[in-house]
């Protein structure tokens, strides 16, 4: 239990990161850090397959495809 | 057996093979989305007799319906998919020489998913695969409006996707709440139980469908998208989103007012929103310099008109709730066809340039004219008996208040006269500096034309035939019993 | 003043959602739909993964639907990017070391092996077409990162999409014909927790593992091809 | 406090959403607001996910013979969320698409210095 309360504080504070990041990479890597502790809490709760559908989907794809994005535009927010 | 599943699946098959076509040979591409939506207009016609009969309920999987995923093919649903696959039908081969630069067969595969979407949308019966065909709808949408790839088509695309995906994030979490609440997702398994659960705890998840529903819909605070993302579309993309997309979110707010939550205290508040939706589209229109964007504010004037009719919430005011969408999706459809061509010809959007078009495109100018004495109101043309239908139905509604109403419904049609008369003394009247070569838009956008011109004045004059099928949806909108009772049996 | 707006409304937003959440309790079955399909999963569809009997079967129209949205977004994608191409300009790319290089190529078989592992045993354990698919689509990725001369076969891509989206429809169509419901689970249950069992689910399920890898393929492909 | 440990996972998710939707409604820069929406895709499945689950439950997955089927979680949650999530990713790559081709045409990505982009 205490466990989870941890993982959900530092999913939030890793959201509450990917708002206030100046530098859009980091963001991005904000972003995924809530998307991986998802995918653990997706798995407490019981949801193996969705875990993993978020894992390798929510957190790799959608991250590599942030990434190509950032370096085709602007990496720093203005 | 005729399966309304087929009108989904089919185009479905199609457009998941046109690559495969394009194999064989990149001309039949385009050719795929008419066939489509031939066979969609086909098969819904012969399914209208059968469901004034009774609505023809279909379980996929062959499961019982609160356990599997169902199609409710009543009287709305079945005019609804006409209604899209006629529009969807006539712009498709307005597409065919239209549609010139850009990756043309993801065109046709996007415009083609449109229609399916849509479609799905009206015919289903789970909340949540609503949802699944509203995302195909949103989604192909958004690329189809940024698909010119022009600055204002990217920004225009970009404003709507990020409105769009907040609004489908709203109704997610109403599902959620709604699934957490009831257990199923089975529409008429919600209704069913929707009165032993307290009304409070209800309103989050409707306040929430109704935004989210309503941001697609454009009712008037949600509507910010819309002007620029239906100009800034080819004409055929904005033909069909006037004519067709917005109004399925009108129906998904409808379907949810009526007979999922059933709440009746809404109906006045639908009614006061039409109404400022209605205004606010009107006047905003009147306003306008470029004729696209005209046309657009216009469409957010007939979706108020739209809701206005269908918070009447009687029979006769649903009717012509859905009369006006088969007016407005005809009208506003051909007006946008014909201004496409226009516009391809002139090469400028603001509406002095049309100057002289009267000679210059004679049959063009002269179903643009149709089109806009429909859309405000003339006789002897469809807008006509669609609008009186709806004030007839305000009218009998009995109470001071409505009359008031309807009196600012004849109001507005007078902006909506005075801009529209407006534009077409500039095609005839004004002198043009240009020379005035004739310069006839193509065959295959003449021949939806005309077709849209002919149905405008036919139905316009024999609206009989069609006030029989419209009664009887209106009344099978307001039943909720008759539809808990059809699907769980 | 517009992030003090925004706040203002959130703050409506949060107090409205706590009201309505504080209704469902946390942590107690309050399923009708759900309850059904466990009792009744595994003899009724053979999978003996519920959440696959439910995805593929009872709910497989959901996800007909949703292997469209992916396709219309691939499609968008590909339309939005579509203008001009790069050109081929390989030779100016950084070469990456031979290292990084010899190891993708290593990798690339065993990940394509372990997604088609993950897909072809959704209806047993956990996973199926979206993750497997999405683990082939890393595989991709892994190539286009590590060696980057390497190219798909856009065509090849295409006919995959195509003709998986086409096998979910027939299979769902030949359903309608033979006992009248679409996307019928009409072959053969088999005996559960073998991999040759649940009819129709493994069919789709690998169909759709195909067509998610390909567009998914598809779209960082476009990205990555698409002008900076 | 033994009620905020007991509603944890609603804390998380609504926290998701709240911050998700924040980033979309206030920050100007095209890649933040999608970011937002990233966030919000995930706390909302998050929400669905928790709705679903049971205490002392277990995945609904009938792995070897003999599983009590009576702690089973909801599947039906876990069945949706797959679906939101493709979704979602769909959305967000035609959203970068978007973008990148929005900072060719106007070299910045901040809506509000985009003509015409009133919010």
């Amino acid at each position: 239990m205490i466990l989870v309360v941890i993982l959900i504080v530092l999913m939030l504070v890793a959201a509450v990161a990917a708002a206030i990041f100046k530098d859009l990479l980091s963001a991005v890597i904000a972003s995924c850090i809530v998307s991986l502790i998802a995918a653990i809490l997706f798995y407490f709760l019981q949801a193996p397959d969705v875990a993993m559908a978020e894992a390798s989907i929510g957190a790799a794809l959608v991250t590599a495809v942030f990434v190509i994005a950032l370096k085709k535009s602007s990496r720093y927010e203005e | 057996m005729v399966n309304p599943v087929l009108l989904i699946a089919v185009p479905l098959g199609l457009a998941f093979s046109i690559p495969l076509f394009g194999f064989i040979s990149r001309r039949i591409e385009k050719y795929i989305p008419v066939a489509g939506m031939l066979f969609n207009l086909v098969l819904s016609i012969i399914l209208v007799p059968k469901v004034l009969q009774s609505p023809i309920v279909i379980s996929i999987g062959g499961f019982r319906p609160p356990f599997c995923i169902n199609l409710v093919a009543g009287t709305v649903g079945v005019f609804l998919s006409v209604v899209i696959a006629a529009m969807g039908f006539l712009v498709s081969i307005y597409s065919l020489s239209y549609i010139k630069e850009g990756a043309t067969e993801k065109y046709h595969m996007l415009f083609l998913l449109l229609l399916t979407g849509a479609t799905g949308v009206v015919l289903t019966g789970d909340i949540f695969n609503l949802f699944v065909f509203y995302e195909i709808l949103c989604i192909s949408s958004y690329a189809l409006v940024a698909y010119p790839g022009s600055r204002e088509g990217i920004e225009a695309g970009v404003k709507y996707l990020i409105q769009g995906a907040l609004g489908s994030s709203l109704v997610l979490i109403a599902i959620a709440l709604i699934y957490g609440q009831f257990g199923t997702l089975n529409m008429a398994d919600i209704a069913r139980n929707i009165s032993s659960i307290h009304s409070m705890n209800i309103f989050l998840p409707f306040v929430l469908l109704i935004g989210g529903l309503g941001i697609e819909a454009a009712i008037f605070p949600l509507n910010a998208w819309l002007p620029d993302a239906h100009s800034s579309a080819p004409s055929s993309i904005s033909a069909i989103l006037s004519g067709i997309a917005i109004k399925i979110g009108v129906y998904a707010i409808a379907r949810m007012v009526f007979t999922v939550f059933g709440i009746s205290d809404t109906f006045l508040f639908l009614v006061t929103l039409g109404l400022i939706t209605l205004l606010v589209g009107e006047l905003s229109a009147f306003k306008q310099q470029n004729i696209k964007r005209m046309l657009a504010y216009s469409s957010i004037g007939q979706i108020g008109l739209i809701v206005f009719a269908l918070g009447i919430a009687t029979p006769g005011g649903v009717a012509g709730g859905l009369f006006q969408i088969l007016s407005h999706a005809l009208s506003k459809g051909l007006l946008f066809l014909a201004v496409g061509y226009m516009i391809y010809r002139t090469g400028s959007m603001e509406i002095s340039s049309l100057a002289g078009m009267g000679k210059r495109m004679p049959f063009t100018s002269l179903a643009f004219t149709v089109g806009a004495f429909s859309l405000v109101g003339l006789p002897p043309f469809i807008g006509f008996s669609s609008k009186f239908m709806v004030i007839k139905a305000a009218m009998a509604k009995g109470s001071a208040i409505f009359v008031v109403l309807a009196a600012l419904v004849l109001f507005a049609a007078i902006i909506e006269g005075a801009y529209f008369f407006r534009v077409v003394q500039i095609i005839y009247f004004k002198k043009s500096d240009n020379a005035l070569k004739r310069e006839e838009a193509p065959p295959t956008a003449i021949i939806p034309i005309a077709i849209l011109v002919t149905l405008i004045i036919v139905i316009g004059i024999y609206p009989n035939f069609l006030i029989g099928l419209l009664n009887s949806a209106g009344s099978e909108f307001l039943n909720r019993v008759q539809y808990i009772r059809g699907v769980l049996g | 003043m517009r992030k003090f707006l925004a706040i203002v409304l959130l703050l409506i937003l949060a107090v409205g959602i706590a009201q309505s959440i504080g209704k469902i309790p946390f942590g107690t079955s309050k399923t009708k739909v759900g309850r059904y399909y466990i009792d009744n999963g595994v003899e009724e569809t053979g999978a003996t993964n519920i959440v696959t009997s439910v995805v593929v079967n009872y709910r497989g129209f959901d996800t007909l639907g949703e292997v469209t949205v992916l396709f219309v977004a691939a499609l968008g994608l590909g339309a939005v990017l579509a203008l001009k191409k790069k050109k081929q300009e390989n030779d100016e790319l950084e070469r990456a070391s031979l290292v990084l290089t010899s190891g993708c190529k290593f990798l690339f078989p065993f990940i394509l092996l372990f997604g088609s592992y993950i897909f072809i045993h959704g209806h047993l354990t956990p996973g199926g077409g979206f993750q497997g698919g999405a683990v082939i689509a890393s595989a991709f990725l892994l190539i286009y990162l590590g060696c980057r001369e390497r190219k798909i076969n856009e065509n090849g891509a295409k006919a995959i999409e195509s003709l998986s989206g086409l096998l979910f429809v027939v299979i769902g169509l030949i359903g309608l014909a033979v006992g009248g419901y679409f996307l019928l689970n009409y072959l053969p249950k088999g005996i559960p927790n073998t991999l040759f069992s649940a009819g129709i689910i493994p069919i789709i399920y690998i169909a759709i593992g195909f067509k998610v890898g390909a567009e998914l393929t598809g779209i960082i492909d476009n990205l990555m091809e698409a002008e900076d | 406090m033994t009620f905020l440990v007991d509603h944890i996972y609603y804390i998380g998710c609504f926290g998701l959403i709240l911050i998700g939707m924040y980033i979309i409604l206030a920050k100007s820069n095209l890649i933040k607001v999608i970011i937002g929406l990233s966030i919000l895709d995930t706390g909302v499945n998050l929400l669905l996910i928790a709705i679903g689950y049971i205490n002392g439950g277990t995945a609904p997955i009938f792995s070897r013979p003999g599983i009590e089927a009576n702690g089973m979680v909801d599947p039906v949650p876990q069945a949706l969320v797959l679906t939101a999530i493709v979704i979602g990713v769909a959305v967000l790559a035609l959203a970068l698409s978007l973008a990148i081709r929005l900072y060719r045409h106007y070299g910045t990505l901040n809506l509000r210095k985009i003509k015409g982009q009133k919010w």
